[in-house]
Protein backbone atom coordinates (compact mmCIF):
# COMPACT_ATOMS: atom_id res chain seq x y z
CA UNK A 1 0.00 0.00 0.00
CA UNK A 2 1.47 3.19 -0.80
CA UNK A 3 1.39 6.16 1.14
CA UNK A 4 -2.13 7.65 -0.15
CA UNK A 5 -3.30 4.06 -1.60
CA UNK A 6 -6.22 6.58 -3.24
CA UNK A 7 -3.85 8.17 -5.95
CA UNK A 8 -2.58 6.48 -7.95
CA UNK A 9 0.24 7.75 -10.82
CA UNK A 10 1.00 4.99 -13.48
CA UNK A 11 2.07 4.65 -16.91
CA UNK A 12 -0.25 1.47 -18.02
CA UNK A 13 -4.02 2.02 -18.90
CA UNK A 14 -7.26 1.27 -16.29
CA UNK A 15 -10.17 -0.45 -16.44
CA UNK A 16 -12.60 1.82 -14.94
CA UNK A 17 -15.58 -1.30 -14.07
CA UNK A 18 -12.09 -2.51 -11.66
CA UNK A 19 -10.98 0.47 -10.40
CA UNK A 20 -14.57 2.09 -9.45
CA UNK A 21 -15.29 -1.62 -7.74
CA UNK A 22 -12.04 -1.02 -5.71
CA UNK A 23 -13.02 2.43 -4.90
CA UNK A 24 -16.65 1.21 -3.62
CA UNK A 25 -15.58 -1.83 -2.08
CA UNK A 26 -16.19 -1.77 2.04
CA UNK A 27 -18.40 1.32 1.75
CA UNK A 28 -22.37 0.18 1.95
CA UNK A 29 -23.69 3.21 2.25
CA UNK A 30 -23.35 4.34 -1.36
CA UNK A 31 -26.82 5.85 -3.75
CA UNK A 32 -23.71 7.68 -6.03
CA UNK A 33 -20.68 6.87 -8.12
CA UNK A 34 -19.73 9.50 -10.50
CA UNK A 35 -16.59 8.56 -12.62
CA UNK A 36 -14.78 11.37 -15.10
CA UNK A 37 -12.44 9.96 -17.74
CA UNK A 38 -10.04 12.45 -19.50
CA UNK A 39 -9.19 10.62 -22.62
CA UNK A 40 -6.51 12.10 -25.62
CA UNK A 41 -8.16 13.76 -28.36
CA UNK A 42 -7.09 13.66 -31.74
CA UNK A 43 -7.25 17.48 -32.43
CA UNK A 44 -5.30 20.41 -30.39
CA UNK A 45 -5.79 24.05 -30.74
CA UNK A 46 -6.77 22.99 -34.28
CA UNK A 47 -4.05 20.54 -35.13
CA UNK A 48 -3.96 16.75 -35.52
CA UNK A 49 -2.19 15.41 -32.58
CA UNK A 50 -0.43 11.77 -33.09
CA UNK A 51 1.12 11.30 -29.40
CA UNK A 52 0.33 13.00 -26.27
CA UNK A 53 3.18 12.44 -23.50
CA UNK A 54 2.48 12.42 -20.24
CA UNK A 55 5.45 14.55 -17.68
CA UNK A 56 5.17 14.97 -13.72
CA UNK A 57 7.02 15.86 -10.99
CA UNK A 58 7.04 12.77 -8.49
CA UNK A 59 6.66 13.45 -4.69
CA UNK A 60 4.80 16.62 -5.07
CA UNK A 61 2.10 15.57 -7.27
CA UNK A 62 0.81 13.09 -5.09
CA UNK A 63 0.64 15.26 -2.25
CA UNK A 64 -0.69 17.98 -4.40
CA UNK A 65 -3.92 15.29 -5.27
CA UNK A 66 -4.26 13.93 -1.77
CA UNK A 67 -4.98 17.72 -0.78
CA UNK A 68 -7.68 18.35 -3.65
CA UNK A 69 -9.01 14.97 -2.71
CA UNK A 70 -9.59 15.57 0.81
CA UNK A 71 -10.86 18.37 0.46
CA UNK A 72 -13.31 17.24 -1.32
CA UNK A 73 -14.20 14.94 0.98
CA UNK A 74 -14.56 17.87 3.31
CA UNK A 75 -16.74 19.64 1.55
CA UNK A 76 -19.48 17.18 0.16
CA UNK A 77 -19.04 14.18 3.04
CA UNK A 78 -17.85 11.49 0.14
CA UNK A 79 -17.81 8.05 1.08
CA UNK A 80 -14.71 7.38 -0.99
CA UNK A 81 -12.73 8.73 -3.89
CA UNK A 82 -10.15 7.55 -6.47
CA UNK A 83 -7.68 9.38 -8.57
CA UNK A 84 -5.69 7.78 -11.03
CA UNK A 85 -3.40 9.93 -13.55
CA UNK A 86 -1.47 8.18 -16.15
CA UNK A 87 1.69 9.01 -17.30
CA UNK A 88 4.38 8.45 -20.31
CA UNK A 89 2.81 8.23 -24.34
CA UNK A 90 -0.38 8.06 -25.24
CA UNK A 91 -2.53 8.12 -28.03
CA UNK A 92 -5.83 9.70 -29.42
CA UNK A 93 -8.38 7.73 -27.77
CA UNK A 94 -6.64 6.63 -24.58
CA UNK A 95 -7.72 7.63 -20.90
CA UNK A 96 -5.38 10.02 -19.54
CA UNK A 97 -7.24 10.43 -15.99
CA UNK A 98 -9.74 8.77 -13.67
CA UNK A 99 -11.43 10.94 -11.19
CA UNK A 100 -14.43 8.56 -8.94
CA UNK A 101 -16.22 9.49 -6.39
CA UNK A 102 -19.15 7.98 -4.09
CA UNK A 103 -21.62 9.44 -1.88
CA UNK A 104 -24.86 8.62 -0.64
CA UNK A 105 -26.87 11.04 -2.50
CA UNK A 106 -25.88 12.50 -6.38
CA UNK A 107 -25.37 15.89 -5.86
CA UNK A 108 -22.40 15.73 -3.63
CA UNK A 109 -20.81 12.87 -6.28
CA UNK A 110 -21.46 15.25 -9.23
CA UNK A 111 -19.87 18.49 -7.46
CA UNK A 112 -16.75 16.66 -6.20
CA UNK A 113 -15.73 14.97 -9.11
CA UNK A 114 -15.70 18.43 -11.15
CA UNK A 115 -14.36 20.32 -8.16
CA UNK A 116 -11.28 17.29 -8.15
CA UNK A 117 -10.75 17.67 -11.80
CA UNK A 118 -10.91 21.41 -11.88
CA UNK A 119 -8.30 21.56 -9.15
CA UNK A 120 -6.63 18.98 -10.67
CA UNK A 121 -6.19 20.73 -14.09
CA UNK A 122 -5.09 23.82 -12.33
CA UNK A 123 -2.60 22.60 -9.13
CA UNK A 124 -1.90 18.77 -10.08
CA UNK A 125 2.29 19.20 -11.55
CA UNK A 126 1.36 17.73 -14.26
CA UNK A 127 2.84 18.77 -18.13
CA UNK A 128 1.90 17.70 -21.44
CA UNK A 129 3.63 17.88 -24.92
CA UNK A 130 2.11 16.29 -28.05
CA UNK A 131 3.78 15.74 -31.56
CA UNK A 132 2.17 15.88 -34.70
CA UNK A 133 1.75 14.13 -37.53
CA UNK A 134 5.21 15.62 -39.31
CA UNK A 135 6.99 14.84 -35.85
CA UNK A 136 6.77 18.58 -34.33
CA UNK A 137 6.65 17.89 -30.96
CA UNK A 138 4.87 21.22 -28.51
CA UNK A 139 4.53 21.68 -25.06
CA UNK A 140 0.73 21.90 -24.75
CA UNK A 141 -0.34 25.60 -23.04
CA UNK A 142 -2.48 26.03 -19.98
CA UNK A 143 -5.68 27.12 -20.49
CA UNK A 144 -7.10 30.24 -19.72
CA UNK A 145 -10.92 28.29 -18.89
CA UNK A 146 -9.00 26.29 -17.16
CA UNK A 147 -7.60 29.15 -14.69
CA UNK A 148 -11.40 30.40 -14.87
CA UNK A 149 -13.28 27.15 -13.84
CA UNK A 150 -11.40 26.32 -10.85
CA UNK A 151 -12.94 30.09 -9.55
CA UNK A 152 -16.08 29.13 -9.45
CA UNK A 153 -14.99 26.48 -6.46
CA UNK A 154 -13.77 29.62 -3.63
CA UNK A 155 -16.17 29.56 -1.12
CA UNK B 1 22.88 23.30 -0.21
CA UNK B 2 19.93 23.06 -1.71
CA UNK B 3 18.39 20.52 -4.85
CA UNK B 4 16.44 22.33 -7.59
CA UNK B 5 14.66 20.60 -10.15
CA UNK B 6 13.51 21.73 -13.98
CA UNK B 7 10.07 20.94 -15.47
CA UNK B 8 8.39 19.90 -18.60
CA UNK B 9 9.91 23.55 -20.70
CA UNK B 10 12.16 24.59 -18.29
CA UNK B 11 14.25 21.75 -18.35
CA UNK B 12 14.07 21.79 -22.13
CA UNK B 13 14.81 25.85 -21.97
CA UNK B 14 17.89 24.90 -19.57
CA UNK B 15 19.15 21.44 -20.25
CA UNK B 16 18.75 20.11 -17.05
CA UNK B 17 16.69 18.43 -14.63
CA UNK B 18 18.01 18.81 -11.49
CA UNK B 19 21.30 20.27 -10.08
CA UNK B 20 22.68 20.65 -6.01
CA UNK B 21 23.39 24.33 -5.64
CA UNK B 22 25.52 25.38 -2.85
CA UNK B 23 25.14 29.06 -2.59
CA UNK B 24 23.20 30.23 0.65
CA UNK B 25 20.13 31.91 -0.25
CA UNK B 26 17.61 33.44 2.07
CA UNK B 27 14.69 33.04 -0.58
CA UNK B 28 13.63 31.68 -3.81
CA UNK B 29 14.00 34.78 -5.11
CA UNK B 30 17.55 35.35 -3.96
CA UNK B 31 18.30 31.53 -5.54
CA UNK B 32 16.55 32.87 -9.15
CA UNK B 33 18.46 36.28 -8.99
CA UNK B 34 21.86 33.99 -8.87
CA UNK B 35 20.42 31.40 -11.32
CA UNK B 36 19.59 34.44 -13.99
CA UNK B 37 23.65 35.24 -13.74
CA UNK B 38 23.84 32.04 -15.91
CA UNK B 39 22.65 33.72 -19.23
CA UNK B 40 19.51 35.10 -21.35
CA UNK B 41 17.53 32.08 -21.23
CA UNK B 42 18.15 31.35 -17.37
CA UNK B 43 16.94 34.67 -17.19
CA UNK B 44 13.66 34.60 -19.65
CA UNK B 45 12.90 31.78 -17.50
CA UNK B 46 13.20 32.73 -14.07
CA UNK B 47 13.53 36.10 -13.93
CA UNK B 48 11.29 37.82 -16.28
CA UNK B 49 9.14 34.92 -16.83
CA UNK B 50 5.55 36.15 -15.14
CA UNK B 51 4.10 32.55 -15.55
CA UNK B 52 6.75 30.72 -13.57
CA UNK B 53 5.56 28.34 -11.25
CA UNK B 54 8.00 27.37 -8.22
CA UNK B 55 7.36 24.51 -5.68
CA UNK B 56 9.09 24.34 -2.49
CA UNK B 57 9.29 21.21 -0.46
CA UNK B 58 6.64 20.13 -2.94
CA UNK B 59 4.06 22.87 -1.78
CA UNK B 60 3.87 25.82 -3.90
CA UNK B 61 5.69 29.10 -3.00
CA UNK B 62 6.49 32.08 -4.17
CA UNK B 63 9.28 34.14 -4.94
CA UNK B 64 9.80 35.83 -1.27
CA UNK B 65 9.23 31.85 0.44
CA UNK B 66 12.25 31.13 2.55
CA UNK B 67 14.67 28.87 1.55
CA UNK B 68 17.15 26.49 3.68
CA UNK B 69 19.95 23.80 3.37
CA UNK B 70 18.40 20.25 2.40
CA UNK B 71 15.12 22.00 0.51
CA UNK B 72 14.24 20.79 -2.95
CA UNK B 73 12.75 23.82 -5.03
CA UNK B 74 11.37 23.40 -8.27
CA UNK B 75 10.43 25.42 -11.38
CA UNK B 76 8.32 24.44 -13.75
CA UNK B 77 5.48 26.49 -16.48
CA UNK B 78 2.08 26.42 -15.12
CA UNK B 79 0.49 22.67 -15.29
CA UNK B 80 -1.49 21.10 -18.02
CA UNK B 81 -2.56 17.65 -16.58
CA UNK B 82 -6.10 16.10 -17.08
CA UNK C 1 -31.04 -2.12 -33.14
CA UNK C 2 -34.15 -0.58 -30.69
CA UNK C 3 -35.87 2.31 -31.54
CA UNK C 4 -33.99 4.22 -29.08
CA UNK C 5 -30.28 2.32 -29.67
CA UNK C 6 -28.63 4.93 -26.67
CA UNK C 7 -31.42 4.16 -24.04
CA UNK C 8 -31.32 0.29 -22.42
CA UNK C 9 -34.06 -0.94 -19.80
CA UNK C 10 -33.31 -4.22 -18.91
CA UNK C 11 -33.42 -6.83 -15.24
CA UNK C 12 -29.42 -7.68 -16.04
CA UNK C 13 -26.77 -5.41 -14.79
CA UNK C 14 -24.48 -3.97 -16.86
CA UNK C 15 -20.99 -3.59 -16.87
CA UNK C 16 -19.20 -0.09 -16.74
CA UNK C 17 -15.94 -0.27 -19.20
CA UNK C 18 -18.27 -2.31 -21.75
CA UNK C 19 -20.99 0.29 -22.00
CA UNK C 20 -19.04 3.38 -21.51
CA UNK C 21 -16.75 1.79 -24.77
CA UNK C 22 -19.71 1.20 -26.52
CA UNK C 23 -21.04 4.71 -26.17
CA UNK C 24 -17.91 6.10 -27.15
CA UNK C 25 -17.42 3.84 -29.98
CA UNK C 26 -16.83 5.88 -33.77
CA UNK C 27 -16.50 8.94 -31.77
CA UNK C 28 -12.43 10.00 -31.57
CA UNK C 29 -12.82 13.77 -30.85
CA UNK C 30 -14.00 13.15 -27.25
CA UNK C 31 -11.91 14.98 -24.58
CA UNK C 32 -13.98 13.76 -21.05
CA UNK C 33 -16.27 11.15 -20.35
CA UNK C 34 -18.93 11.19 -17.02
CA UNK C 35 -20.14 8.24 -16.14
CA UNK C 36 -22.85 8.11 -13.44
CA UNK C 37 -23.82 5.16 -11.28
CA UNK C 38 -26.82 5.28 -8.94
CA UNK C 39 -26.82 1.83 -6.84
CA UNK C 40 -28.91 0.50 -3.90
CA UNK C 41 -28.25 1.67 -0.70
CA UNK C 42 -28.78 -0.76 2.42
CA UNK C 43 -30.37 2.20 4.65
CA UNK C 44 -33.68 4.33 2.76
CA UNK C 45 -35.58 6.69 5.81
CA UNK C 46 -33.42 4.94 8.58
CA UNK C 47 -34.73 1.80 7.84
CA UNK C 48 -32.50 -1.09 6.47
CA UNK C 49 -33.56 -1.93 3.33
CA UNK C 50 -33.49 -5.79 2.10
CA UNK C 51 -34.71 -5.62 -1.36
CA UNK C 52 -35.76 -2.54 -3.83
CA UNK C 53 -38.22 -3.76 -6.48
CA UNK C 54 -38.23 -1.31 -9.48
CA UNK C 55 -40.89 -0.99 -11.70
CA UNK C 56 -41.41 0.95 -14.80
CA UNK C 57 -44.06 1.98 -17.85
CA UNK C 58 -42.95 0.50 -21.13
CA UNK C 59 -42.96 2.66 -24.04
CA UNK C 60 -43.67 5.49 -22.00
CA UNK C 61 -40.16 5.59 -20.10
CA UNK C 62 -37.78 4.98 -23.50
CA UNK C 63 -39.95 8.05 -24.97
CA UNK C 64 -39.16 10.25 -21.68
CA UNK C 65 -35.23 9.47 -21.35
CA UNK C 66 -34.93 9.84 -25.10
CA UNK C 67 -36.70 13.28 -24.91
CA UNK C 68 -34.05 13.98 -21.68
CA UNK C 69 -30.90 12.80 -23.82
CA UNK C 70 -31.55 14.84 -26.45
CA UNK C 71 -32.40 18.02 -24.71
CA UNK C 72 -28.86 16.73 -23.04
CA UNK C 73 -27.21 17.17 -26.30
CA UNK C 74 -28.70 20.01 -27.48
CA UNK C 75 -27.67 21.91 -24.59
CA UNK C 76 -24.28 21.25 -24.70
CA UNK C 77 -23.17 19.46 -27.48
CA UNK C 78 -22.24 16.42 -26.77
CA UNK C 79 -20.42 13.61 -28.96
CA UNK C 80 -22.74 10.83 -27.30
CA UNK C 81 -24.75 9.64 -24.50
CA UNK C 82 -26.14 6.61 -22.78
CA UNK C 83 -29.02 5.45 -20.32
CA UNK C 84 -29.18 2.51 -18.94
CA UNK C 85 -31.92 1.81 -15.98
CA UNK C 86 -32.52 -1.80 -14.93
CA UNK C 87 -36.04 -3.33 -13.40
CA UNK C 88 -36.63 -5.86 -11.41
CA UNK C 89 -35.39 -7.45 -8.15
CA UNK C 90 -32.26 -5.77 -6.89
CA UNK C 91 -30.33 -5.49 -3.93
CA UNK C 92 -27.56 -3.04 -1.53
CA UNK C 93 -24.83 -2.27 -3.43
CA UNK C 94 -26.75 -3.38 -6.92
CA UNK C 95 -26.30 -0.95 -9.83
CA UNK C 96 -29.52 0.40 -10.71
CA UNK C 97 -29.11 3.20 -13.36
CA UNK C 98 -26.47 4.42 -15.65
CA UNK C 99 -26.02 7.64 -17.25
CA UNK C 100 -22.92 8.00 -19.52
CA UNK C 101 -21.91 10.87 -21.26
CA UNK C 102 -19.34 12.12 -23.77
CA UNK C 103 -17.86 15.90 -25.10
CA UNK C 104 -14.98 17.53 -26.18
CA UNK C 105 -14.23 19.24 -22.92
CA UNK C 106 -15.18 18.10 -19.18
CA UNK C 107 -17.68 21.04 -18.25
CA UNK C 108 -20.01 19.77 -20.34
CA UNK C 109 -20.12 16.48 -19.84
CA UNK C 110 -20.64 17.20 -16.16
CA UNK C 111 -23.48 19.06 -16.54
CA UNK C 112 -25.35 17.10 -19.23
CA UNK C 113 -24.80 13.59 -17.20
CA UNK C 114 -25.92 16.04 -14.00
CA UNK C 115 -28.92 17.48 -16.02
CA UNK C 116 -30.30 14.11 -17.16
CA UNK C 117 -30.44 12.46 -13.67
CA UNK C 118 -32.29 14.82 -12.20
CA UNK C 119 -34.75 14.64 -15.13
CA UNK C 120 -34.85 11.28 -15.05
CA UNK C 121 -35.38 11.50 -11.29
CA UNK C 122 -39.02 13.29 -11.87
CA UNK C 123 -39.75 12.99 -15.39
CA UNK C 124 -38.89 8.97 -16.12
CA UNK C 125 -41.99 6.49 -15.43
CA UNK C 126 -40.48 4.16 -12.65
CA UNK C 127 -41.37 3.20 -9.50
CA UNK C 128 -39.39 1.79 -6.32
CA UNK C 129 -40.81 -0.54 -4.04
CA UNK C 130 -38.02 -1.83 -0.76
CA UNK C 131 -38.66 -4.85 1.30
CA UNK C 132 -37.38 -4.70 4.65
CA UNK C 133 -36.02 -6.87 6.72
CA UNK C 134 -38.87 -7.93 8.55
CA UNK C 135 -40.66 -8.45 5.18
CA UNK C 136 -43.07 -5.34 4.96
CA UNK C 137 -42.97 -3.77 1.85
CA UNK C 138 -43.25 0.04 0.67
CA UNK C 139 -43.41 2.00 -1.97
CA UNK C 140 -40.71 4.57 -2.09
CA UNK C 141 -42.14 7.88 -1.68
CA UNK C 142 -40.76 10.64 -4.43
CA UNK C 143 -38.52 13.00 -2.71
CA UNK C 144 -39.28 16.72 -2.56
CA UNK C 145 -35.54 17.79 -3.17
CA UNK C 146 -35.56 16.29 -6.27
CA UNK C 147 -38.21 18.39 -7.99
CA UNK C 148 -35.92 21.04 -6.67
CA UNK C 149 -33.42 19.63 -8.11
CA UNK C 150 -34.84 19.57 -11.34
CA UNK C 151 -35.99 23.48 -11.47
CA UNK C 152 -32.13 24.48 -11.48
CA UNK C 153 -32.07 23.45 -15.10
CA UNK C 154 -34.55 25.44 -16.08
CA UNK C 155 -33.65 27.93 -18.55
CA UNK D 1 -62.93 2.66 -26.34
CA UNK D 2 -59.68 4.14 -24.23
CA UNK D 3 -56.59 1.85 -22.50
CA UNK D 4 -56.66 2.36 -19.03
CA UNK D 5 -53.03 1.79 -17.46
CA UNK D 6 -52.48 1.58 -13.95
CA UNK D 7 -48.69 1.87 -12.34
CA UNK D 8 -47.15 1.07 -8.63
CA UNK D 9 -49.02 2.24 -5.77
CA UNK D 10 -52.21 2.87 -8.16
CA UNK D 11 -52.09 -1.20 -9.92
CA UNK D 12 -52.47 -2.45 -6.26
CA UNK D 13 -55.01 0.03 -4.61
CA UNK D 14 -57.35 -0.09 -7.10
CA UNK D 15 -56.72 -4.30 -7.98
CA UNK D 16 -55.81 -3.80 -11.64
CA UNK D 17 -52.89 -3.05 -14.03
CA UNK D 18 -55.21 -2.18 -16.90
CA UNK D 19 -58.66 -2.37 -18.98
CA UNK D 20 -60.62 -1.40 -22.03
CA UNK D 21 -62.81 1.43 -21.25
CA UNK D 22 -65.58 2.09 -23.40
CA UNK D 23 -67.49 4.94 -22.61
CA UNK D 24 -67.04 8.03 -24.52
CA UNK D 25 -64.72 10.68 -22.39
CA UNK D 26 -63.85 14.34 -24.05
CA UNK D 27 -60.95 14.91 -21.99
CA UNK D 28 -58.99 12.79 -18.74
CA UNK D 29 -60.86 14.71 -16.63
CA UNK D 30 -64.48 13.38 -17.72
CA UNK D 31 -62.97 10.19 -17.70
CA UNK D 32 -61.25 10.60 -14.24
CA UNK D 33 -64.81 11.52 -13.07
CA UNK D 34 -66.78 8.54 -14.27
CA UNK D 35 -64.05 5.96 -12.71
CA UNK D 36 -64.37 7.65 -9.52
CA UNK D 37 -67.82 6.97 -9.25
CA UNK D 38 -66.85 3.16 -8.79
CA UNK D 39 -65.99 3.40 -4.95
CA UNK D 40 -64.11 5.34 -2.44
CA UNK D 41 -60.42 3.92 -3.21
CA UNK D 42 -61.08 5.23 -6.66
CA UNK D 43 -62.60 8.68 -5.81
CA UNK D 44 -59.14 8.76 -3.36
CA UNK D 45 -56.88 7.73 -6.05
CA UNK D 46 -57.54 9.84 -8.87
CA UNK D 47 -60.49 12.25 -8.22
CA UNK D 48 -58.72 13.73 -4.50
CA UNK D 49 -55.36 12.81 -5.17
CA UNK D 50 -53.11 16.02 -6.16
CA UNK D 51 -50.21 14.32 -6.68
CA UNK D 52 -52.15 11.63 -9.25
CA UNK D 53 -49.84 11.51 -12.62
CA UNK D 54 -51.08 10.84 -16.11
CA UNK D 55 -49.82 10.09 -19.23
CA UNK D 56 -51.94 9.77 -22.64
CA UNK D 57 -50.11 8.13 -25.36
CA UNK D 58 -46.81 8.21 -23.68
CA UNK D 59 -46.96 11.76 -22.67
CA UNK D 60 -47.58 13.60 -19.66
CA UNK D 61 -50.99 15.07 -19.71
CA UNK D 62 -53.28 17.00 -17.22
CA UNK D 63 -56.97 16.44 -16.46
CA UNK D 64 -57.99 18.82 -19.11
CA UNK D 65 -55.97 16.81 -22.24
CA UNK D 66 -58.28 15.69 -24.67
CA UNK D 67 -58.69 11.84 -25.05
CA UNK D 68 -60.40 9.87 -28.52
CA UNK D 69 -61.26 6.07 -28.87
CA UNK D 70 -57.82 4.30 -29.73
CA UNK D 71 -55.72 6.55 -26.83
CA UNK D 72 -54.03 5.31 -23.87
CA UNK D 73 -54.43 6.78 -20.60
CA UNK D 74 -51.98 5.94 -17.73
CA UNK D 75 -52.57 7.00 -14.20
CA UNK D 76 -49.37 6.64 -11.26
CA UNK D 77 -47.69 8.20 -8.50
CA UNK D 78 -44.75 10.17 -8.86
CA UNK D 79 -41.96 8.56 -9.94
CA UNK D 80 -39.08 7.64 -8.03
CA UNK D 81 -36.59 5.94 -10.00
CA UNK D 82 -32.64 6.54 -10.56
Amino acid sequence: MSEFPYIKIQQKDFDLTTEVAAMRAGHKDIGAVVSFVGTVRDINEGDEVSILELEHYPGMTEKALEKIRLEAHDRWKLESSLIIHRIGKMYPTDQIVLVAVSSRHRENAFYASHFIMDYLKTNAPFWKKETLPDGEERWVDARVTDKEAEKRWIQ
Amino acid sequence: MVNVLYFASFREMLGKANEQITADHNTVGALIEDLSKRGENWQQALLENKNLQIAVNHDVAQRDTVIKPGDEVAFFPPVTGG
